[in-house]
């Protein structure tokens, strides 16, 4: 069908691509959003309208060329096509974190110098006009939810949908000017500017060209077989490259729909009503729904319980090779089938992951067992490696050459190296075009042949020639013995147990590793519940020594299972310490993407690596937080400090015998 | 449902409430217009049996402000509010609305000529569905024939859905979309108190009755109840008459507060003016003692 | 002139049906002031009670049909029969047990629903009866005597002839019953007023809370008040068993009462005894006067139009209390 | 268990609104009805028809009408049985006035003038409430089904006092009267407690419902915000009352083919069709459906056991049926006062949620 053919002349921007599918797939739905209790829905052909109309009310507004468009909200369509209509006008949209706060606001409105600003609804627009303060770069303010607007001096901020009205009416003036600034749109033309929550220094502007996004598009849909019938979610944060690719470059290469939540607190009773097709999510959703689902059935009566863990055991033993396709015996086969209308149907079903046919989870390193458990029940979940630079896809897994450990192979159009210190180079259609204002680092991250250091260090594994992160290049050290020191490696193995949250590893160019460990207050809530022990506060359950003695339990197996890789079982854990509040981006501990920053935690928490190094039991500390409110407060605390057993790696025993 | 179609702003708002000539309006510290006299109620004394309840009290509304009445228990606040939502009828005295005087009529005509409210022990239908008891609110809009219905013709399943869209706004705009299937009777008192003010707003109300609004509330409940009368107020340009027990609250909300003691009138004005009342003042310290 | 007569003949002998009404009605009214149930099921205690009775004199086998069914036996009675006095008093005990049980089975899981749920569960409680009855003592209509005069009473008749010209026809045992209600009336007026579980009874009737608080047990005086209304049924079993025979119509005469309570509102026992005397005599009248023109038997429905009549203009009843409603 | 929601979503409110919100109730339903219309008319015996079927669809259309009454307008009426005399008599008088005019129509007739004749002894509920009103619904019951005892014209001054229904034909069958056919009577009855019960949900869906409900809920709160009581309870007294007529004509006219007042339609039918409400579910129209089979098929069981089987005396068994029958409804009503509605509801919610426990 028309929607996988190469690109011809025509198809060389996300405007053109929606215009073919208004054409072609006028009458199939385009956008969804749960608002007023049901499902408003466009089609391709009345997306297009809405689109062009406020494509018009921009050039009313007196949008330029080349000027940026910042977007702050949710995922919703207004947003979504005010992408698209920027770029109609030869504008470059900028979607940015709709949890940012005023002063990262700033840097980027700043940055970009945004004239135009699509706001979600008045919270925005407050942070808005905190960030520019006195400066005004921002000349027309154009919110979504007119909810508490009204109060506000509109000499420059408009009603999104009043905008729209006014390109209607002034379709007359209008429409010329449009087509041909759609007209000039080419495939070197940007496409989209996205901000990456950089885990050091500033965000840089990465610019991707049409080319980058449509060829990924068509690349990644070819690879997976999507289809106009596809049905995705978009939840997860605009300014995030993949939701760009998967909600406007796929969507508009395929043609397929895009589903928008009412808010945060109904997304999984809309992921349940919507049943996506396509679904990506990060490894923490999954980790955060299994740990759901442990938890209530708990609760349950004894022959529900019996069931699911009888059946579950099952899908342990067949249902990845069901998944995979590979061959499993008539029996078993039998009873799987079964078990799905018992349970596995069910349980799907009240996840909202019935219809799954490609899913994928990538930005972390997922648990073995999470994994599996997914894939057991017959949801093909899949990883994938990618980064904005790249326009997500650097590496995916076809189908049936799914597991846990690797990252598959490299996708359709890319090509990867190794350097000789294990940093992962790639190169592709996808490969950004610079990063806004900022030749140096542009230059430092790509070099004249295209190659781009993904910052990341791996290894092909021998046969299945699947790529292997093993963690951040310049996180890679040596310890003190010259050992190789990888901490994002043990981290992950420690954060696959559902009671750790967090890790943070330590011990580059030291003699021994350490460990900050911040507990998951659900799953270990819910223990303390059921073991009827009280706390007051996540900093009290973190101090209460059973928590302490089933982290180390934890620590523990980890080391023994690092030991097995003689090549990093100098990576063991000696002591660890679990943290007295959870890490959080607001007090700039994580990214918005929730990766460590490894530089501030070590000044931040310097006291308390201190002692995990002198050899003292207990340490006290005082540390700022930042509440949701934006005020900031004290938080003191005496933290335990607990010796571990480690295992003696392969090599050492055998010299001991 | 068009995604263009204008939200419940436009629609249920009436015209911005400029003085009306002839009247005089006034402009609140905060810059809204206030208009002319909505209801104005005239001498009205009410008594059960013997005892009376109401002596002899006179005030108005005006159109597009928040008019207080506060005093302490026993004062005659509810029964106030139950004269001027035609449950009780008064023995003296004259009820004025839209510059029409009452006649003698049923509380359900009362409420058809364009007056709603919230009772102080929440008075919703517990069998209902929070979204079926907002609907009750618009029923006095049903046209559709008992026939109609009973085919489900013609009019009734449009007018069904017309007025869905509008609740489903109003559902909208005081944020209880979560539980808009939920039967009320499992709900907690403060989404209770919500889903009250909800069903008084699907009546696209002229002058809305809020008894006690924030009655055996915690405090951010109460600021979320203030929140969105203010709103309310703000984007509907609703008048909105409510009775509260705790003087505190109605100071911040009001733009003019009625105080009674023992069913008499004993202050009149601007939440300034009422605080700096000797009478006022020496009410409440009394009921401190009792 | 005669005319006159047989209406005030008729009037008295409304008189009586009257009582017996009220006799009924009072069960009702004890019980729903104590426990606000309003205890359909009162005439059928009344069959029961009059069924045992019988069985108890007689010496019946209770279930001789059940057992003769299942095990095809012909068992029927122990062949012995039981001074009236006696059975009365066993009669008694079987409804304070019959009380016991009622309390412990169905109002204890009932307290706190909706009136119209206890009540509806009170119909079912009839129906329950009214096949346990016939199953303990069988379908078949009784004769029942202990002993009360019956038959024209002579001195009556002659005593109004020499007053009037014309003797009127009462019955005996409508003059006992009267006689026998009027006591027990008075009985129950002393027991609630003089007695301490009658203070208690009274003060639950007017505020379970408060009654609680301060220490009366709800299950006692439920148990007692239902064996109090047993007691009052069994004698309306008895006067309505010797007049008319134990037989199922005895548990229509409830229906009859609830006129009688509607007029005299539930929760007054001087409300019950009027709103009796008005209907019996207003039926009795009314069949008296319109009956014939409209082809008799009006006294099956003409209690409960007056009642309802009556209502639309007073709703509270003749004695109820006035209800204020409030928002 | 058996649900499969996902991607089961609704894009307009009608859809959002209808009756079987879930694919799979959709269906049940849809299967439901092309069994009864496309299999049961064949396969159907008279012994079937007489002992189960059509007693049940026409007991399942008088508890939908008391239902609107008592379990959506929250009047209660022990007058059912006279109501349906109304329905009954009212077809008589008509079919045997009107003999061209067919028989169905007579039937709808009948439903419009016991309607009327409700809202007449529906105006004291203005006034008087609870079971105040429940005992004057008795009024309605025995003062009706006197005057149809007493008064010849109502039954043709026949001298048993008895109506029997003349034979009518639809379409060349015989629907009414000895010679009718097992499937005729059942598809007759079939139709109308269909229809009906379609009408009912439309009302109960709609403002009718919704004003009913109020009231049922809290009459005064829902005069206050502009529902007007007199139409309210009226509309639901008259629609209650429609539903119920129509019973009664069928039961005489289709069913027995003859009835006496007092005989067929005592105060004994009021509490039946009442238990049939409570047993079923107040507010339910699946549980007037329920209630009615629940009491119609459980004498007909326990006939076969204890008489059948056993081979006890049949009064003994009617006895105990009177005990069961009156035990369950106090049962009922201390477990689940809203009878199998509800269990049939909370069991629906423990499937959508399997393998979840809550």
């Amino acid at each position: 069908m028309k929607a996988v053919a190469a690109p011809d002349a025509g198809l060389r921007s996300i405007p053109a691509l929606l215009a073919r599918n208004a054409a072609t797939l006028g009458n199939r739905p385009a956008y969804r959003e749960k608002e007023f209790g049901i499902w408003q829905c466009w089609t391709w052909s009345q997306a297009q309208e809405e689109i062009r109309a406020l494509a018009m009310g921009f050039l009313a507004l007196g949008l330029n060329r080349g000027d940026h468009v910042a977007i702050i909200g949710r995922n919703r369509p207004a947003h979504y096509w005010s992408m698209v209509a920027a770029q109609m006008c030869g504008a470059v949209p900028v979607p940015l974190y709709q949890d940012a706060v005023a002063s990262e606001m700033a840097y980027v409105l700043g940055h970009s110098g945004a004239r135009f600003v699509v706001c979600g609804d008045q919270e925005q627009v407050d942070k808005v006009i905190e960030a520019e303060g006195e400066a005004h770069t921002v000349e027309q303010i154009i919110y979504t939810d007119k909810r508490g607007m009204r109060k506000y001096d509109h000499s420059r901020m408009n009603w999104l949908r009043d905008v729209q009205a006014e390109g209607r009416v002034a379709h007359q003036r209008f429409e010329a000017e449009l087509d041909a600034r759609i007209a000039e749109l080419d495939y070197d033309s940007t496409c989209v500017m996205l901000y990456t929550s950089g885990t050091t220094g500033k965000p840089k502007g990465v610019v991707l060209s049409s080319r980058n996004v449509i060829e990924t598009a068509r690349n990644s849909s070819e690879f997976d077989k999507l289809k106009p019938t596809e049905e995705v979610l978009a939840y997860l944060p605009m300014a995030w490259v993949g939701d760009f690719i998967f909600s406007v470059g796929q969507a508009y290469w395929t043609g397929f729909c895009v589903n928008c939540p009412e808010g945060a607190h109904t997304m999984m009773t809309d992921l349940r009503e919507i049943g996506p097709t396509y679904f990506f999510a990060p490894p923490r959703v999954f980790e955060g729904q299994l740990t759901n689902v442990m938890i209530r059935m708990e609760d349950a009566g004894r022959v529900k319980k019996w069931l699911f863990d009888h059946y579950m055991r099952l899908a342990r033993r067949v249902g990845t090779a069901l998944t995979d396709g590979r061959p499993v015996g008539a029996v078993d086969r039998l009873r799987y089938g079964l078990g799905n209308l018992l349970v596995f149907g069910p349980l799907k079903n009240t996840l909202g992951y019935s219809r799954i046919r490609v899913g994928y989870t990538a930005g972390e390193a997922i648990g073995p067992e999470i994994f599996d458990f997914y894939r057991s029940l017959g949801i093909n979940l899949k990883q994938l490696y990618g980064q904005t630079e790249a326009t997500v896809f650097i590496t995916q897994q076809p189908d049936g050459q799914v597991r846990a450990d690797t990252v598959g192979v490299a996708s359709p159009g890319v090509e990867l190296k190794i350097a000789e210190n294990g940093e992962v180079f790639y190169r592709s259609p996808g490969t950004f075009v610079e990063y806004y204002k900022n030749p140096e680092s542009t230059a430092s991250t790509k070099d004249r042949e295209g190659w781009v250091a993904t910052g990341d260090a791996g290894f092909f594994e021998p046969g299945s020639g699947h790529l292997r992160i093993i963690d951040r290049a310049k996180d890679v050290g040596r310890m003190a013995d010259g050992s190789l020191f990888a901490p994002k490696y043990v981290e992950n193995k420690l954060k696959f147990y559902p009671n750790i949250l967090e890790a943070v590893v330590l011990g580059n160019g030291r003699d021994y590793c350490t460990a900050f460990i911040n507990i998951d207050l659900t799953a270990v809530g819910n223990w303390a519940e059921r073991n009827n022990i009280a706390y007051a506060s996540y900093q009290e359950l973190a101090g209460h020594p059973q928590v302490y003695e089933t982290i180390r339990r934890h620590v523990e197996e980890v080391n023994a299972s690092v030991a097995q890789d003689p090549m990093l079982s100098g990576c063991q854990i000696h002591r660890f310490l679990i943290l007295h509040k959870e890490l959080d981006a607001d007090d700039g501990e994580m990214t918005r993407t929730r990766k460590v920053k490894r530089g501030v935690i070590a000044e931040k928490y310097a006291d308390l690596i201190a002692a995990l190094y002198d050899g003292r039991t207990s340490v006290y500390t005082e540390t700022e937080v930042t509440y949701e409110d934006g005020r900031k407060g004290r938080l003191k605390a005496t933290l335990r400090i607990e010796d571990v057993r480690t295992t003696p790696t392969s090599a050492q025993r055998m010299a001991a015998e | 449902m068009s995604p263009t179609s204008p939200t419940i702003l436009s629609e249920l708002a009436p015209p911005p409430a400029a003085p009306a000539p002839g009247t005089d309006g006034y402009i609140t510290a905060d810059g809204r217009k206030i208009g002319g006299v909505l209801m104005d109620l005239r001498h009205i004394t009410l008594r059960f049996g013997g005892v009376t309840a109401i002596k002899d009290i006179s005030f108005d509304i005006r159109e597009g402000e928040i008019r207080a009445i506060i005093g302490p228990n026993g004062a005659g606040k509810s029964s106030m509010m139950n004269v001027m939502s035609g449950f009780y009828v008064p023995q003296e005295g004259e009820v004025w609305f839209r510059g029409a005087k009452r006649p003698p009529m049923r509380p359900y005509q009362v409420a058809r000529q364009g007056l709603a409210r919230t009772f102080q022990n929440i008075a919703l239908f517990d069998g209902m569905s929070v979204l079926d008891n907002i609907m009750t609110g618009r029923l006095t809009m049903m046209k559709s024939s008992l026939l109609e219905q009973a085919l489900w013709w013609g009019r009734a399943e449009a007018e069904e859905t017309r007025h869905r869209e509008q609740v489903e706004k109003i559902i909208d705009f005081l944020e209880i979309q979560n539980i808009r299937k939920t039967p009320v009777g499992r709900l907690p008192y403060g989404l209770k108190k919500r889903v009250e003010l909800a069903r008084a707003l699907a009546a696209e109300p002229k002058l809305l009755m809020l008894d006690e609004p924030m009655a055996g509330m915690n405090v951010e409940e109460k600021e979320d109840m203030s929140r969105f009368i203010l709103d309310v107020n703000d984007e509907f340009g609703t008048t909105i008459a409510l009775i509260e027990h705790d003087m505190g609250v109605v100071m911040d909300l009001s733009d003019r507060v009625v105080v009674m003691d023992y069913g008499r009138k004993i202050g009149d004005g601007t939440p300034d003016e009422v605080r700096n009342n000797q009478e006022v003042i020496d009410a409440y310290l009394g009921v401190a003692h009792d | 002139m005669d005319q006159l007569l047989y209406a005030s003949e008729v009037l008295v002998n409304g008189l009586m049906t009257g009582v017996m009404y009220s006799l009924v009605a009072l069960g009702f009214v004890l019980i729903f002031k104590a426990s606000g149930v309003f205890n359909y099921a009162q005439g059928v205690l009344a069959l029961f009670a009059a069924l045992t009775l019988v069985g108890i004199q007689q010496g019946q086998v209770p279930f001789a049909h059940l057992i003769n069914a299942i095990t095809g036996s012909h068992i029927s009675s122990f062949g012995w029969t039981v001074p009236s006095l006696l059975a009365i008093l066993l009669t008694a005990l079987v409804m304070v047990g019959l009380a016991i049980l009622i309390e412990t089975l169905v109002l204890k899981h009932l307290v706190g629903q909706e009136p119209i749920i206890m009540f509806m569960a009170t119909i079912g409680l009839a129906y329950f009866l009214e096949g346990l009855g016939d199953i303990m003592w069988g379908a078949d209509v009784k004769t029942l005597d202990v002993g009360l005069p019956q038959g024209i009473s002579e001195t009556a008749e002659a005593w109004t002839a020499a007053l009037t010209g014309y003797g009127f026809f009462i019955d005996r045992l409508d003059i006992w019953a009267t006689v026998i209600a009027a006591l027990l009336v008075a009985a129950l007026v002393a027991f609630s007023q003089y007695t301490k579980q009658g203070r208690a009874m009274r003060a639950v009737a007017d505020d379970h809370q408060a009654a609680l608080s301060v220490g009366i047990s709800l299950r006692f005086i439920w148990v007692m008040v239902w064996s109090i209304a047993g007691f009052v049924a069994l004698v309306a079993g008895i006067m309505w068993g010797t007049k008319s025979g134990v037989q199922f119509s005895l548990s229509l005469i409830a229906l009859k009462a609830l006129p009688v309570l509607m007029l005299g509102g539930f929760t007054s026992i001087p409300g019950a005894i009027v709103g009796g005397l008005i209907i019996g005599v207003g039926e009795k009248l009314f069949e008296f006067y319109v009956g014939p023109l409209v082809g008799g038997a009006t006294e099956a429905w003409f209690a409960y139009v007056l009642a309802l009549i009556f209502l639309v203009f007073r709703p509270q009843g003749l004695f109820g209390e006035r209800i204020i409603e409030r928002v | 268990m058996l649900y499969r929601e996902a991607g089961d979503f609704k894009t307009s409110y009608r859809d959002d609104s209808q009756t079987f919100p879930l694919k799979l109730d959709r269906m049940g339903y849809w299967v439901t009805l092309a069994v009864a219309f496309g299999v049961i008319p064949f396969v159907i015996t008279d012994y079937w028809a007489n002992a189960v079927l059509v007693p049940f669809l026409i007991y399942a259309i008088a508890a939908l009408g008391l239902n609107i009454l008592v379990g959506y307008g929250g009047q209660v009426s022990l007058g059912t049985g006279g109501f349906m005399a109304v329905g009954a008599y009212a077809t008589y008088k008509l079919s045997t006035a009107f003999p061209e005019i067919s028989l169905l129509i007579h039937i709808l007739l009948a439903g419009g003038i016991t309607a009327a004749v409700g809202v007449f002894f529906g105006l004291p509920s203005l006034r008087i409430k609870g079971f105040y009103l429940a005992v004057a619904t008795l009024a309605a019951q025995f003062f009706l089904v006197w005057l149809f005892n007493k008064v010849p014209w109502f039954y043709n001054y026949s001298a048993s006092g008895q109506i029997t229904a003349p034979e009518r034909t639809f379409m060349g069958y015989v629907i009414s009267g000895p010679a009718t056919s097992a499937s005729a009577k059942y598809l007759v009855c079939l139709v109308f407690a269909v229809g009906l019960a379609w009408v009912a949900r439309n009302l109960t869906r709609g403002t009718a419902g919704r004003k009913w409900m109020a009231i049922r809920d809290m009459d005064i709160a829902a005069e206050i915000i502009g529902v007007n009581p007199l139409t309210a309870k009226m509309s639901a007294f008259a629609v209650s009352s429609f539903f119920i007529g129509v019973a009664g004509a069928l039961l005489f006219s289709i069913y027995l083919g003859a009835a006496e007042a007092s005989e067929t339609f005592g105060i004994n039918k009021s509490f039946l069709v009442l238990f049939m409400v409570i047993i079923g579910g107040l507010g339910s129209i699946f549980g007037s459906f329920a209630g009615a089979a629940f009491l119609v098929v459980l004498p007909v069981f326990l006939k076969n056991v204890l008489v059948g089987a056993l081979g006890w005396p049949t009064d003994l068994a009617a006895h105990l049926e009177l005990m069961i029958v009156g035990a369950l409804i106090v049962f009922f009503l201390i477990v689940e006062p809203h009878g199998l509605a509800q269990l049939w509801r909370l069991t629906k919610e423990k499937l959508r949620l399997w393998p979840f426990p809550h």
